[in-house]
């Protein structure tokens, strides 16, 4: 047995690691949030050649056909560095797009692989459609609730504001007639993709506001000592600590039995949003205490990390809305 | 025991939901944080003094109306209730006035008071330094006893409101070789005056909330030293603990938010019942932490005028409302959903705004966990 | 205004305070503790010759006709001492009696003021009647929901067992036709006294438990120096005050709102009883984790202030059930 | 990743649920803290041994099956799923065994093992003294050189089982001069020994579960010491270490607790609709974090069998399994209501004893203060 991803997928995301810390550090990430676009310039074809894009597409579209759980670490990775690319987006609509086939499929998921498209979905609870107006490709429902793939240049979009630069939201309408239905899609299926998917980002965050989190508690000194050796505030990270240790397994069995399909799919991918959201809710507090004031500012890096946290939270079902799906599933006989 | 609100308190109330009701702007103005808000938000104030509802609690002579604490508790409330604009004199007419009347001359009384009071200068403060934030006493920014005055020089940070203000107000080390809390001094100085830098702080939500400000020799005359030489610490004092203590967060404030809440909470149960359903708990828990402090600081406020000291209370005051504060803003995040990050929705704009600010609650004016030491020091009587 | 007890009760409080030090300190409470009849003899006859038991009857039976804001410090100090005696049940009943009036009233309540009649009510959610095996007279409904007063040799008690030896609990059955139907009562208002009593008294117990912590904190030593000195015991402690710091207004504006039949008398009451009750808890946690091993003996006296919390916070309506009955009245318009 | 169990770890829980539905006594056995009850546990310890569940994790010569972590993992669930008894051989099959595999002699293992794994000796534990609690270190109970052994005096305390227990495993300190962690040897006694007075301790539910042992001058022979003389510390920490970690809070335990806290709600759903709603999302809580909590220690067991070292993970899983034990049963209480202090209440008792029980968690076995600290300094890397 192995609760971890399997080595090479490890190897990989190590390399994904390396890309990121290249191309998209916090400076990057900050020239990202200051651009209108709010990308960082370069990176989705470099994620694409480094195979990223493809990695969970079939075969026979060109893809490199792992499942969820080979994607999985670099999927932490992307949420460690705070990117702001649309990587679950796109990857749930390969998903989805490959499993409806046909020419949609054809015509689109290899220039998902190469870097050339981007895509945005509408699925589960939420109306808001994150990545849309970065997409050229929107998979949402028409009017009669069937899934439609739908050039974007065919729909019409609201752009909404977020608080969280990095990403880009908005409300999508559907044209009577645009776009082609997409039949004999497990929706519920591609929903929890994007649902593991951003918990595993979501244990990312947290990762890295531990990390800045204890990198400052050992130099920021008050009282003539690092604040670290208080004890008030190792216990704050002791239990920040605690809390994702403990999300990390959760996520993971979450994508074993999303690639699996295993009868517990929907209540593990919602057991994993709520344990994700609350340890990174619960890291984004902690460490904007532990760095105070400084924590406060827009010039230091963390209310990115933060922000990002708050929006993860918010999409692909709220921790509250997956509890009670996790309830429904345990406590009704 | 008795509740009942006496006649002349209801009667105030009744005057200043009134004069409110027919003059808060029915529109927000905007942010305190642009040159524009800051414009419109000193006209609010000088239109409150006016009408001498600026500074209630001082003595008519100054413009106010001599108000004592539970007719301030009213005030607020109403205050709050009628949904008016965050007051931009904070700083000087609930932090720095208490000070003055407690140690200025009469000649800084005249001098300070009255522009303070009709917003035409607005107050920084000038407390924490890089070095020196729960940790106050270790400031460094020091002062040289020159011919007729002061030569300032050193660094403040985390001057709130320093952007836009006028004047600002801190302590520096006026003895050299002195350490924390001795040798310090009391300075009031205008932000234009030669060799002050102000640098802009972009807080949370990205707005120049507060600011860097340099000292380069800059020259303070005699006259705007508050309190005695040496003796800035006490001084100071006396105004951080009335910053944590009754006069910076008046229940009326959060009574105003859990109000709101509970209007979120009928809309949500109409847009989305099952985020209303979990949060249902939490709405009931918040508007009972509001009322509990509302019934706190009117126990500690009777307390006061019935003469007891009320000292260390004001850091258990200011754990709690720090963390309702929190409390009522994430619950409210949480039945907005999706749309609880959006800064472009009416509805989620507010509420992301006021969670922004409220993070800063248990940070400043002494981190909670400063706090936790005084209550079980200072109360409880635990060994430092 | 005044959100305290006047001076008088507050001195009334402070004499009863000095003969529970004298009679029902805690050793006399282990004694009750092992007893089996559960409580401390000749207390309840001294607390009638000081006046308890009479304070809130009205002054045409005898008694001293003050209202519950007199009476909420003598229960805060009966909280305090964690005396295992029917002073709640007592006092509510005789509330009920003098609103009932009549030849019962006229039979019972000068018994009662007297010290010679337990008083047990059966009021509000719960199906147990607390006091019942001590009792003289039961205020129980009837099998029609009627309230009925009945001598206890007429009721059928079904005695339990309850980890609080201060606590007597018992299912009542009433045969038909026994006792006496009481009209014209408020029982809400009744309920809401006895919710109040009861809030007052956790916030008591409260006290108490912080009190032993605190001095706990500054005797024992680990690693050389006294546990207090630890941040993370101080900072326990000080939530631990705050929490009942906060809760003690909040049960006087209750006393007070049902002193005055406010409209707001029941959601002020659960209120109350949901603000004590929380803070009783956290006290109790906090003081066992505090004392850690001695605490968690039955040699040391904390355990009956905890098992005391733990009754009090079951009786007169869970504080999940207050939360909800807080939430009809201000959720709803 | 691979979650599937491997058909040979899925035969020996098939075994194991077999062997356990036909043999777990259908009524709970008596209190362990009673003569009777204690005698009753013996001979379920007995009854597993001869069946070779009662120490599957030893080797095969000491009546075992050489179970691997996985496979003890996996009886663990089956264990606590079948409601069979706690184990009254815990003490030593758990905490002592292991050291002993570790640093005894040939003939210690020969002379200890066989009638630990029959529980005709049932150990108890001599960490703590009343001046050492967290401060393990600090203790002072000695142990002086006699020829051919030692003489032991002193006094501990907190030692779980010692009313009813045959023997004990402890530390005293061998050297006089000797300060902390250095000059401890690790000692090994029958209770019966001359000098020996057991004093027993109610719990928390009144009952003897731990006593106090005092020591007069009692003499134990050299080959009853365990590891090397003065290196008691090394020796013991290895104990604590399994006691923190792995072996005494194994997931099943709690997995069978979150599933009884369901079926208490689905009857509260019909008995009290609304505590039942009012708990529901406390309860879908538990059962995550039961949940959690069994695919973290999965994590960690494959860790460990991938060569791993596993170290202060057994600090965050202790103030883990501690939190969801109290958790789990605050919850049970909450839904019980009126009940749950009824000790004479079929369904309120086992969830009130369990509670008692549950408060223990976060104090022994180091207080989860010292856990937090344990994190922040070893897996953060904090200063000290």
């Amino acid at each position: 047995m192995r609760l971890t991803a399997d080595q090479d997928a490890l190897d990989f995301a190590a390399s994904v690691r390396e890309l990121l810390a290249d191309v998209a550090d916090a400076a990057a990430l900050r020239l990202a949030w200051d651009d209108a676009e709010g990308r960082i310039p370069g990176v989705w074809k470099r994620l694409a050649d480094a195979g990223v894009l493809g990695l969970t597409v079939p075969e026979e579209y060109g893809g490199s056909g792992a499942d969820l759980t080979t994607l999985l670490p670099v999927l932490v990775e992307v949420g460690r560095s705070a990117l702001p690319e649309p990587i679950v987006e796109t990857v749930v609509g390969a998903t989805v797009l490959a499993a409806a086939g046909g020419p949609v499929a054809a015509e689109w998921l290899p220039r998902v692989i190469a870097g050339d498209a981007v895509i945005a979905v509408r699925l589960g609870p939420g109306s808001l459609v994150s990545a849309a107006p970065w997409a050229d490709l929107l998979l949402v429902p028409d009017h009669a609730g069937v899934l439609c793939a739908v050039p974007s240049v065919e729909a019409e979009l609201r752009s909404e504001v977020s608080v969280d630069r990095g990403v880009r939201l908005a409300s999508v309408d559907v044209p009577a007639g645009a776009g082609t239905a997409l039949g004999g899609v497990d929706l519920d299926a591609a929903f929890d993709t994007g649902v593991v998917a951003t918990a595993a980002q979501l244990v990312g965050l947290a990762e890295t506001m531990l990390a800045m989190s204890v990198s400052y508690a050992k130099t920021r000194e008050q009282f003539g000592v690092p604040i670290g050796s208080f004890q008030a505030i190792k216990h704050q990270l002791a239990d920040m600590y605690v809390d994702n240790a403990f999300a990390v397994p959760v996520v993971a069995r979450a994508a074993w039995s999303a690639a699996q399909s295993a009868p517990t799919r929907s209540r593990d991918a919602s057991h994993a949003k709520h344990a994700a959201t609350t340890a990174a809710q619960h890291a984004a507090r902690t460490a904007l205490q532990v760095h105070a004031g400084i924590g406060y500012t827009f010039e230091h890096d963390l209310h990115m990390w933060m922000k990002r946290s708050w929006t993860l939270a918010s999409l692909w079902g709220t921790k509250e809305w997956h509890r009670e799906r996790v309830a429904q599933a345990v406590l009704t006989p | 025991m008795d509740l009942t609100e006496p006649a002349k308190l209801a009667a105030f109330r009744g005057e200043a939901r009134e004069w409110l009701r027919s003059h808060v702007p029915s529109e927000p103005l905007p942010s305190l944080d642009t040159a524009a808000g800051f414009a419109a938000h000193r006209e609010w104030e000088r239109e409150m003094y006016d009408a001498r509802w600026g500074v209630v609690t001082w003595p008519e002579q100054y413009g106010g109306r001599g108000a004592g604490l539970l007719e301030w508790l009213v005030f607020e409330e109403e205050y709050w209730a009628a949904g008016a604009p965050v007051r931009v004199s904070q700083n000087g007419i609930f932090l720095l006035a208490p000070t003055i009347f407690e140690f200025g001359t009469r000649e800084q009384k005249d001098r300070f008071l009255p522009p303070m009071a009709r917003a035409e200068e607005v107050w920084a403060q000038g407390w924490s330094e890089p070095g020196a934030g729960s940790d106050l006493a270790s400031l460094r920014s020091k002062a040289e006893k020159v011919d007729g005055g002061w030569r300032l020089s050193g660094q403040k940070t985390w001057s709130t409101r320093a952007v836009f203000a006028d004047w600002l107000f801190g302590l520096f080390r006026s003895d050299p070789g002195s350490e924390r809390h001795r040798g310090l001094t009391y300075f009031l100085l205008p932000l234009s005056a030669d060799g002050v830098t102000v640098r802009p702080i972009r807080q949370l939500d990205g707005e120049p909330g507060f600011a860097e400000v340099f000292f380069d020799s800059v020259f303070v005359p005699d006259e705007h030293v508050l309190g005695g030489v040496g003796e800035g610490w006490k001084v100071a004092m006396s105004t951080t603990t009335s910053e944590r203590g009754l006069t910076l967060r008046s229940p009326g404030r959060f009574m105003a938010a859990a109000d709101r809440l509970i209007d979120l909470y009928a809309a949500t149960r109409v847009a989305d019942p099952a985020a209303a359903a979990a949060a249902r708990d939490d709405v009931a828990q918040a508007w009972m932490d509001a009322d509990a402090y509302r019934l706190y600081v009117l126990g500690t406020a009777l307390k006061a005028l019935g003469g007891e000291s009320i000292g260390a209370e004001s850091s258990a005051n200011k754990l709690f409302w720090s963390q309702l504060d929190v409390a009522v803003h994430e619950t409210a995040l949480a039945m907005l959903g999706e749309r609880s990050t959006l800064e472009d929705d009416n509805v989620s704009a507010p509420w992301l705004d006021g969670y922004e600010f409220s993070l800063a609650g248990p940070i400043y004016a002494g981190t909670n966990e400063v706090q936790r030491n005084v209550v079980a020091e200072r109360v409880l009587g635990l060994p430092r």
